[in-house]
């Protein structure tokens, strides 16, 4: 295995953990986090690809410092609208929140 | 390193300790990007992440959780259905992964510098990142703006009813 | 290239900032500023972007091929700006009342410039800038109803699953960026090869991505929370301008990406379709709040839509557009209405619209054109619109999804018909009464009849739609 | 003679009814657009027959609607089309004239009626899209106008209906869509041989043209048939009839089983037979055997009926039963028997529910049993109640006789014994038919008069005696003049199914 | 050749008056009696002229047959090239006959009915319905075209629903008028099957072009029809057989005649004309029109008289234990025409053979005379009673001194007692009858006797028996029993009919094909005549007197009485039929089936939709993990099916 595929093994792996946790999280804050974890491991594929295949241009660079830019938004308005559902339920638990089904 | 903190990330049961878990597999992967002497994205993900996303969840426990508590236990059934879901997709994705071919150059050796990841910021050309630069900037422009209608807003007017 | 050469090209995007940039000095430098004529202002400068749009005929690319303009973009940039702008008036009721009307129209424009980015984008890293500025902003407006829990909560699944399924999608992206070597459309396209099972993987998540922003079953599930909790403004932006600058970007990705792949991904996306159709028909069946109803109807909308998208021909290209001109007429005319009745007695539920039409006859009468135009009835333009799309898979020879389409029309037709039911027929002790309605609102819905009501028969407008529209 | 001023008058009509305000002022409109459909109509007829040579279509117009599609505009009549059209404007006329007074309707449910401007919008919308389809000779537009002249059924039944009126109305505009959801199906199943032949269309001319091979032809024909067999009730898509029929307001039942059922033969015989002669050949024993099915068995429920209009609903799903047959039967003798069985039947069916109607409306009942001796104080109606069972039942010198026959005599020219045996089941029902009309006509009409209060009932109003006597015109001309009309479709048969039938 | 056109004013007549009357009766409604008699008359004085044109001043062809002229031919409704309905006038010596009688008959009773309905609400309704039938009945008589006659056939089985139904605030009379529809149009199921094979085989509905056909025996139609083989008959006698269950429905044959009785609820008169003389006898007017083709196939032929004698047997039976005098007479005609029938069943085509034809028609005529008179007559005693119970009436003979003359002439003559005409025509068929197949003469004869019996039993009940003012019923005792002119009118000149009747030579007249040299059979007449004779006098003997022989008789034969007084329990099956099985076992579950299954299945398809619905909104859980969920699952397997199986 190279050391490519190898990198490649664990940012596969985080990101399913990522997937994992998200899917098992009721809290909606470790929820975002799962997901951070998820785009860590996409920033990592674009790094290893750049690195070992593509070093002659640096999109899979760009690429990634955009991700964690937009990461830091995403965060920030989840964050937000977290807080603000935090004050009407009183929870950031998603069983407690919700009013919205069938 | 990566993998380990970031199971316990999603695993643990204090939220607390998830987020320092977070923080850890964060550090871990910038780390692997240093390693990979990616030194600048290195820099932005320690800076970005650790220093801002990191801390604003960690801002956001304190608001939001009395300090604490544990996160309830999802049910054992949900995880190991979900565990296996996911494992699953992860042996079916890393097997396709692992058997695609890629034409592998050799390493280039040298680190990009900042200066380069600079000009090609400002490039409009071939190659160049000026556009999405200025888009990400309106975005994060709109993001601050969205974030502050609803945080301060709601806020005035609980005030008010208060 | 000059500056001007460059305006010309991003006219869209250009003005659109400018106007965002406004509303931000507006808003730091004078707070008092009276709501309507900041409102005037804005679907003003609506109408100029619509009408300087159709000045000459920009093409080419800048940015390196990050930014591609020719006049198919610039009818879908057309489209959704016509929808926005349309959204804006039946908005303005609420909007005056509201007092962060300025942030909503700063994120409203921020959202569209990021939909024209992303429809003109030649480029993956910028498509993702585009959704992501087309979805963020769009989450937070979603909790624009401060008053109702509701619209958090929508808020919230909305932010959570968009981001799970951006990163789901960023994951194809990388890998496709691993295989390909570039981000560039072009190139993908170039070195884009069936073999490759990594490659199918990285699509497949890519459709996945898409799908989630056009809300097709089973990546729809957010849809329909958010939707009704969202403002109603904000419901009918993401039920019609959302996913149509999505679909857009679909079809361009789909065709000049993926052509390459186009067996796969059809067969793919008449099974999606089949899908979308018939769970969000059976969802809306049950529901007694009207906003969700239309998001559900809407989710089924979207599998009408993808026939177009799956015949990869041109004419299913023009049908996509045509199919959804009317259905922005369509949408936003039901929500208008909706958004009439929730503003003047606040009631959202089917059950509150009983015996309607005796008090507001206008109202129920543009609501049920609108109904029919949804469903599919003629003369509405509905009718011709999915018979169009309809008749698109005719000729690529879909027959066993277009029966599913029929019968899945008969089903609609139910739920529908509840509707006009309850407005016709249905016998209320206690009907709404007849209240005022402002007359933004009324043009909208005068608008948007005639338009349903003869688009059908302007047999030119196809004929220019389709002169527009290219296939695989 | 300009074609679309068939489908321009009832438009105009809606559109001029729309801007007055005043009820009584929209059915005088209504009624004069009617009536002016009805010249209309005579005048095609009338130069239809002067200059016909009897084959092809007459005042033919093609207008380029989506050239991207091949879709035209494109008009047309033949005899078929000729009959349906008179049918259609007779019945128009004598539904308005019943509607006269729905503004306030008398029934027994206080809810309906009212609204009489909304009421003849609809009335005339949905005759619109009968008058369209039946001159269209482009599939897309013959759809268009089918879609068009089914959803203001609903209204019609859900706003001025009576009984489970909602339920029903549902069920039958969810039926009838299901039906014309098939028929969509086989239509864009055309549209796709004809792309893969290489001819994108939807021109019925140039469709006919088209060789098909058997399997397309065998997938397109059920669709095709039994999408259009919805509608004209055939075995087992029936039930929607009865329940619609019976809670519609008396001018909708008119229109439902005068002109929509009609719709369905039309669009069987026009469009799948015709267009699938070999597979519409393939098919014939089974749809013969739902066809017999549906005349007996619809026969023999309606023996069972209390309510006289369900009765009259039931009778006519085994009057359509006819239809089908004929078409089924595949001699151009039968066709032309199931052309005249739809005129006849909806020009009876008509009358049937008009009376009905109006009975319904004096005594508030419609169960014959709660009726009796009604011939007595409405001495009018119950001529008019009679002379339309006598024509249901197939007495000679009404409509019914005429196209009875021919489909009989029509279906007897296949030699073999199980055309023969389907025949004479279909004609066993004239018995039963007997039975059941003189049931209703002994239990209804005749007898002693049940209730006191029956005995002030007053006889039919000038619009209700206008609207039978025209009805009852028609039904008596058809019966005893029928050759000019018959010979009319039997070349227009000739010209249509002449190499594939008999 | 002669130009019989002016027939079609005889149809045109009566149908110009039921239009006035019927349309605008109520206007004038006593004038209406009026003008449709004056048309009757015009009517018949038409058809006398016509009859004197055709056998007086015409005469036999070459081949020694009346021709057969077509005086009129319209093409109605065209078929197919080959067949078409034709609207025409048919003339040859069957038709003039019966336009004779229909003409007479109906200018009688619709003379007699002036004053009998007289004071009715509907009287103008009253005489167009009897113009409609009037019209109908010549209108059938005349056709040229099976199809033709058909639709007059349908035509008349109406006008005789509606007059059955004159009374219809009467249940027993609305009963009766859907009975009898009901029934005959049951048979003419048969007749219409029997047409469409016919006219399939013969490719015509021509009647001349069928018998043309069909008498060819070596034409290839002919072999066609006959070789064609369902069930073991020839198709043409299958088509044959079936149309003479048309006719014998129209003919009250059994086991259709249950009808006949019943529509005596019908006002006298309409009893007379259609019920007595003309529609009844419909039946054998359509064996004796196609009489040629039923030459050919001896089979049909056989069925006709078997059901005809058997019929003639079985009604005289019944008739003798009725008390209803008008049930007696449809007992009566039932069984005269049975007579008829039978004599077409035992007629040849040719030659001598060809007597029982001639002596069937014979028949039909006087029968139409003497039946007419007897209701006629009839209708007079009940008009003055108010009843038609034997039991209310005796010794009428003193009130009603002509109604008993004319009653006691038209008596003998039904029992075959010469002069009077029915001897002639009787003693026709039996000679015929004996000719041909002897069981058929024996059943013949003992009908004979038995009529003689029952007639008399009547006559002597109304005109005899107990005194006059014992008898019930509702008569005002002091009034004048006989009733006013118009009454009596028609009544002397059927009278006189009846007389004279017998004395023409109707052989020379009526006949299959060629000339009829009939021989006098002394021995069979005195046979003949002296069944008539017993008859007589055994009802002489009981019902002369009022005595308790009959009671004591009937008792003897306990359950035999019993069941020919109940008709033989014939209704009872009918009943059976139609309301256990038609309606409790065929159409109550097949309603069922309908609103339970086939709609059950439309709703099942609506209820599964919904009950999916209910299932499938629970994915829409509300919880963000659970969306995602469906989110990766559908994603993994979109990648699964995109890269391995699509």
């Amino acid at each position: 295995m190279s050391e490519m595929k190898f990198i490649l093994l664990i940012s596969f792996a985080l990101f399913f953990i990522g997937v994992y946790g998200f899917l098992t999280r009721r809290n909606m804050i470790t929820m975002l986090m799962a997901v951070e974890l998820m785009l860590n491991a996409v920033n990592i594929n674009f790094i290893v690809f750049n690195k070992f295949l593509y070093a002659e241009k640096m999109d899979g660079l760009f690429f990634t410092i955009f991700i964690i830019t937009i990461a830091a938004a995403e965060a920030a308005v989840a964050i937000a609208i977290i807080i603000n559902l935090y004050r009407k339920f009183n929870s950031i638990n998603e069983n407690e929140i919700d009013t919205l089904k069938w | 390193m990566i993998l380990v903190f970031g199971v316990l990330t999603v695993a643990s049961r204090k939220i607390f300790r998830a987020a320092i878990f977070l923080l850890f597999t964060l550090i871990n992967v910038a780390a692997l990007y240093f390693f990979l002497e990616y030194e600048f994205i290195a820099a932005v993900q320690i800076v970005v992440y650790v220093g801002g996303i990191v801390v604003l969840i960690l801002f956001s426990l304190f608001l939001t959780h009395r300090v604490n508590s544990d996160l309830p236990h999802p049910s054992a059934m949900k995880m190991i259905v979900t565990f296996l879901a996911a494992f699953f997709a992860f042996g079916f994705v890393y097997t396709l992964l692992y058997w695609h071919e890629f034409a592998e150059a050799v390493p280039v050796g040298s680190a990009v510098p900042v200066r380069m990841i600079g000009k090609a910021m400002l490039n409009y050309g071939e190659g160049g990142f000026v556009l999405p630069f200025e888009v990400v900037s309106i975005l994060l422009l709109a993001a601050m703006v969205g974030c502050i209608a609803i945080a301060f807003k709601t806020k005035l007017k609980e005030h008010k009813a208060s | 290239m000059s500056l001007l050469n460059y305006i010309s090209m991003m006219r869209f995007e250009a003005l659109a900032l400018g106007v965002v940039i406004m509303l931000l000095l507006v808003k730091v430098f004078s707070e008092k500023m009276n709501a309507s004529v900041v409102l005037g202002f804005v679907n003003l400068s609506l109408v100029a972007l619509l009408g300087i749009s159709f000045v000459g005929h920009p093409h080419g690319t800048a940015f390196g091929g990050m930014f591609r303009i020719d006049s198919t973009l610039m009818l879908e940039k057309q489209i959704i700006t016509l929808a926005l702008l349309l959204i804006s008036l039946q908005a303005n009721s609420w909007l005056k009342k509201h007092s962060s009307y300025l942030e909503f129209y700063v994120l409203i424009l921020s959202v569209i410039i990021g939909m024209y980015f992303m429809i003109s984008s030649g480029n993956f890293l910028m498509f993702y800038l585009g959704l992501e500025m087309a979805t963020i902003p769009l989450a937070s407006l979603a909790a624009f109803d401060f008053d109702r829990i509701k619209s958090a909560e929508g808020a919230g699944k909305m932010i959570l699953s968009s981001a799970f399924s951006s990163a789901i999608l960023l994951f194809g992206l990388s890998i496709l960026y691993g295989t390909t070597g570039s981000l560039d459309f072009n190139r993908v396209a170039e070195n884009f090869s069936l073999t490759s099972h990594l490659e199918l993987l990285a699509l497949a998540f890519l459709l996945a991505g898409f799908a989630f922003k056009i809300s097709v079953v089973p990546f729809h599930l957010w849809t329909a929370d958010t939707y009704e909790g969202s403002p109603i403004a904000v419901t009918s932006f993401l039920s019609v301008v959302s996913k149509g600058a999505a679909l857009f970007i679909f079809m361009t990705a789909l065709y000049q990406v993926f052509g390459a792949a186009h067996e796969k991904w059809m067969n793919a996306l008449v099974l999606l379709s089949a899908l979308t159709m018939t769970i969000g028909n059976l969802f809306a069946m049950r529901q007694s709040n009207i906003k969700r109803f239309l998001a559900f109807s809407s989710i089924s909308q979207a599998g009408y839509l993808l026939i177009g998208v799956i015949t990869g021909s041109s004419l299913g290209m023009a049908s996509v557009f045509y199919f959804m001109i009317i259905y922005i007429f369509s949408n936003i005319g039901a929500f208008t209405v909706v958004s009439v009745v929730s503003e003047n007695t606040g009631k959202e539920n089917i059950d509150d619209y009983k015996g309607l039409y005796k008090t507001n006859p206008m109202l129920s009468l543009a609501l049920m054109v609108f109904l029919f135009s949804l469903a599919g009835i003629p003369p509405t333009a509905g009718f011709f619109g999915k018979l169009f799309l309809m008749t698109s898979g005719a000729s690529a020879g879909l027959i066993a999804l277009l029966i599913i389409a029929s019968l899945n029309m008969v089903i609609s037709l139910y739920y529908y018909l509840r509707i006009v039911k309850a407005m016709f027929v249905d016998k209320n002790e206690s009907p709404l009464e007849d209240f005022a309605k402002d007359n933004y609102s009324k043009f909208v819905l005068i608008f948007c009849v005639i338009v349903i009501l003869t688009l059908g028969f302007c047999n030119y407008i196809f004929g220019y739609l389709q002169s527009l529209s290219f296939g695989l | 003679m300009n074609l679309s001023l068939l489908i321009l008058i009832p438009f105009l009509t809606v559109l001029a009814i729309l801007l007055v305000k005043d009820g009584k002022m929209a059915r005088v409109i209504a009624l004069a657009g009617s009536f002016a459909q009805l010249a209309a109509a005579l005048f095609m007829l009338f130069s239809y027959m002067k200059l016909h040579d009897g084959s092809r279509l007459a005042f033919e117009e093609s207008h380029v609607w989506f050239a991207q599609w091949n879709i035209n505009y494109h008009i047309g009549v033949d005899a078929i089309s000729i009959a349906m059209v008179l049918l259609t404007s007779v019945v128009l006329v004598a539904g308005v004239l019943v509607s006269w007074n729905i503004e306030k309707s008398t029934t027994s449910d206080p809810s309906s009626g009212g609204q009489p401007k909304e009421f003849f919008i609809l009335l005339l919308l949905l005759a619109t899209g009968a008058f369209g389809f039946f001159i269209s000779v482009d599939l897309f537009t013959q759809f268009f106008f089918f879609e068009l002249a089914v959803i203001p059924k609903y209204l019609l039944i859900a706003i001025w209906g009576s009984g489970k009126k909602e339920y029903a109305a549902m069920k039958l505009v969810l039926m009838l869509m299901g039906g014309s959801a098939m028929v969509l199906i086989g239509i864009l199943g055309f549209y796709h041989f004809s792309v893969a032949a290489g001819t994108p269309t939807f021109d019925l001319l140039a469709l006919s043209k088209l060789s098909l091979t058997h399997n397309q032809q065998m997938f397109l024909f059920p669709l095709l048939f039994a999408g259009f067999g919805v509608l004209s009730a055939m075995f087992p898509f029936h039930t929607w009839a009865p329940d619609g029929h019976s809670s519609a307001p008396t001018a909708a039942s008119m229109f439902l089983a005068g002109i929509s059922m009609k719709l369905g033969g039309y669009g069987c015989l026009r469009v799948a037979v015709y267009l699938l002669p070999d597979a519409a050949r393939e098919y014939s024993p089974y749809i013969i055997i739902l066809a017999c099915i549906g005349i007996l068995y619809g026969a023999f429920v309606t023996l069972k009926q209390r309510d006289i209009k369900m009765m009259n609903a039931y009778s006519s799903v085994s009057h359509c039963g006819f239809v089908i047959l004929g078409i089924a039967m595949f001699t151009k003798t039968a066709m032309v028997g199931a052309v005249l069985q739809m005129v006849s039947h909806g020009v009876m069916t008509a009358l049937f529910f008009a009376v009905i109607g109006m009975i319904y409306e004096r005594s508030h009942t419609r169960m014959g049993d709660e009726m009796g001796g009604l011939m007595k104080v409405m001495p009018f109606l119950g001529s008019v109640f009679i002379i339309a069972g006598l024509t249901s039942l197939g007495l000679p010198g009404f409509s019914g006789f005429v196209a009875e026959m021919t489909v009989f005599v029509g279906s007897f020219q296949n030699a073999d014994l199980f055309h023969r045996v389907a025949t004479i089941i279909a004609t066993a029902s004239i018995v039963v038919t007997a039975v059941y009309i003189l049931r209703a006509v002994g239990i209804a009409l005749w007898g002693p008069i049940k209730k006191i209060e029956f005995e002030k009932l007053p006889d039919a109003a000038w619009n209700e005696k206008l609207a039978a006597g025209i009805l009852v015109v028609a039904i008596v001309i058809l019966g005893t003049m029928p050759f000019w009309l018959s010979d009319m479709i039997y070349k227009t048969t000739e010209t249509l199914f002449g190499m594939a039938v008999k | 050749m002669v130009n019989y056109s002016y027939i079609a004013l005889v149809l045109i007549i009566p149908l110009a008056v039921f239009i006035i009357t019927g349309l605008f009766g109520k206007r004038f409604q006593s004038f209406s009696g009026i003008l449709g008699t004056a048309g009757m008359l015009a009517a018949a004085c038409l058809s006398y002229y016509a009859a004197y044109q055709y056998f007086i001043l015409g005469s036999r062809g070459a081949d020694c047959a009346w021709p057969t002229i077509i005086a009129l031919k319209q093409t109605w409704l065209q078929f197919s090239p080959n067949l078409r309905i034709e609207m025409g006038i048919m003339v040859d010596s069957i038709s003039v006959m019966m336009l004779v009688v229909v003409t007479t008959v109906s200018l009688m009773v619709h003379l007699y009915s002036i004053s009998y309905m007289h004071g009715e609400e509907r009287f103008s309704t009253y005489y167009s319905f009897l113009s409609l039938f009037s019209f109908s009945m010549l209108g059938l008589v005349i056709s040229t075209n099976i199809f033709q006659m058909y639709m007059f056939w349908e035509l008349v089985g109406v006008s005789s629903f509606l007059l059955v139904g004159f009374y219809f605030t009467k249940p027993s009379a609305v009963a009766a008028a859907k009975k009898a529809f009901i029934v005959t149009r049951f048979a003419d199921l048969g007749f219409l099957a029997g047409i469409l094979i016919l006219s399939f085989y013969s490719e015509s509905l021509d009647f001349q072009t069928i018998i043309h056909r069909m008498m060819d025996y070596n034409g290839s139609i002919f072999l066609a029809a006959n070789s064609a083989s369902f069930m073991g008959a020839s198709a043409l006698t299958w088509a044959l057989c079936l149309i003479f269950i048309g006719g014998a429905g129209k003919s009250a044959m059994f086991p259709l005649h249950i009808w006949l009785p019943d529509a005596m609820e019908g006002p006298t008169p309409v009893s007379a004309l259609i019920h007595a003389a003309t529609m009844v006898v419909a039946g054998v007017f359509l064996v004796a029109r196609l009489f040629p083709v039923y030459s050919q196939i001896p089979a049909a032929l056989d069925v006709v008289m078997y059901v005809g004698a058997f019929t003639s047997l079985f009604a005289a039976i019944i008739a003798c234990t009725q008390t209803d005098i008008k049930r007696v007479l449809a007992y009566s005609t039932i069984s005269q025409i049975g007579y008829m029938m039978f004599g077409l069943g035992v007629s040849g085509y040719w030659g001598d053979k060809a007597l029982g034809f001639s002596g069937s028609m014979f028949h039909l005529f006087t029968h139409a005379m003497f039946k007419a008179l007897l209701f006629l007559g009839a209708g007079a005693v009940i008009h003055f009673i108010h009843s038609n119970e034997m039991g209310d009436m005796g010794g009428l003979r003193k009130k009603m001194p002509l109604t008993n003359i004319v009653f006691l002439v038209a008596c003998l003559a039904i029992s075959g007692i010469p002069p009077f005409s029915g001897f002639f025509s009787k003693e026709e068929i039996l000679t015929a009858a004996f000719n041909h197949n002897k069981l058929i003469y024996a059943m013949g004869l003992v009908t004979a006797a038995i009529t003689a019996f029952y007639m008399f039993r009547l006559y002597f009940s109304i005109f005899w028996n107990k005194p006059a003012s014992e008898a019930g019923g509702h008569a005002d005792a002091h009034s004048h029993g006989e009733a006013p002119v118009t009454m009596k009118i028609p009544l002397v000149f059927l009278c006189l009919a009846t007389l004279v009747s017998g004395f023409i030579p109707f052989n020379e007249f009526v006949t299959a094909f060629d000339k009829l040299e009939v021989e006098f059979h002394l021995p069979l007449a005195i046979a003949a005549v002296s069944a008539g004779a017993i008859g007589i006098i055994i009802a002489t003997i009981l019902y002369l007197k009022p005595s308790t022989m009959p009671d004591k008789i009937a008792a003897t034969l306990g359950s035999i009485y019993q069941s020919a007084h109940r008709k033989f329990y014939v209704d009872e099956l009918y009943l059976f039929i139609t309301q256990k099985v038609v309606f409790n076992l065929i159409s109550a579950p097949a309603a069922w089936f309908d609103r339970n299954v086939v709609d059950g299945m439309m709703n099942l398809i609506a209820d599964v939709t919904e009950n999916f619905s209910d299932e499938v909104k629970t994915f829409q859980s509300g919880k963000i993990s659970g969306y995602v969920m469906w989110f990766f699952a559908g994603a993994i397997l979109l990648s699964i099916l995109i890269v391995y199986v699509l």
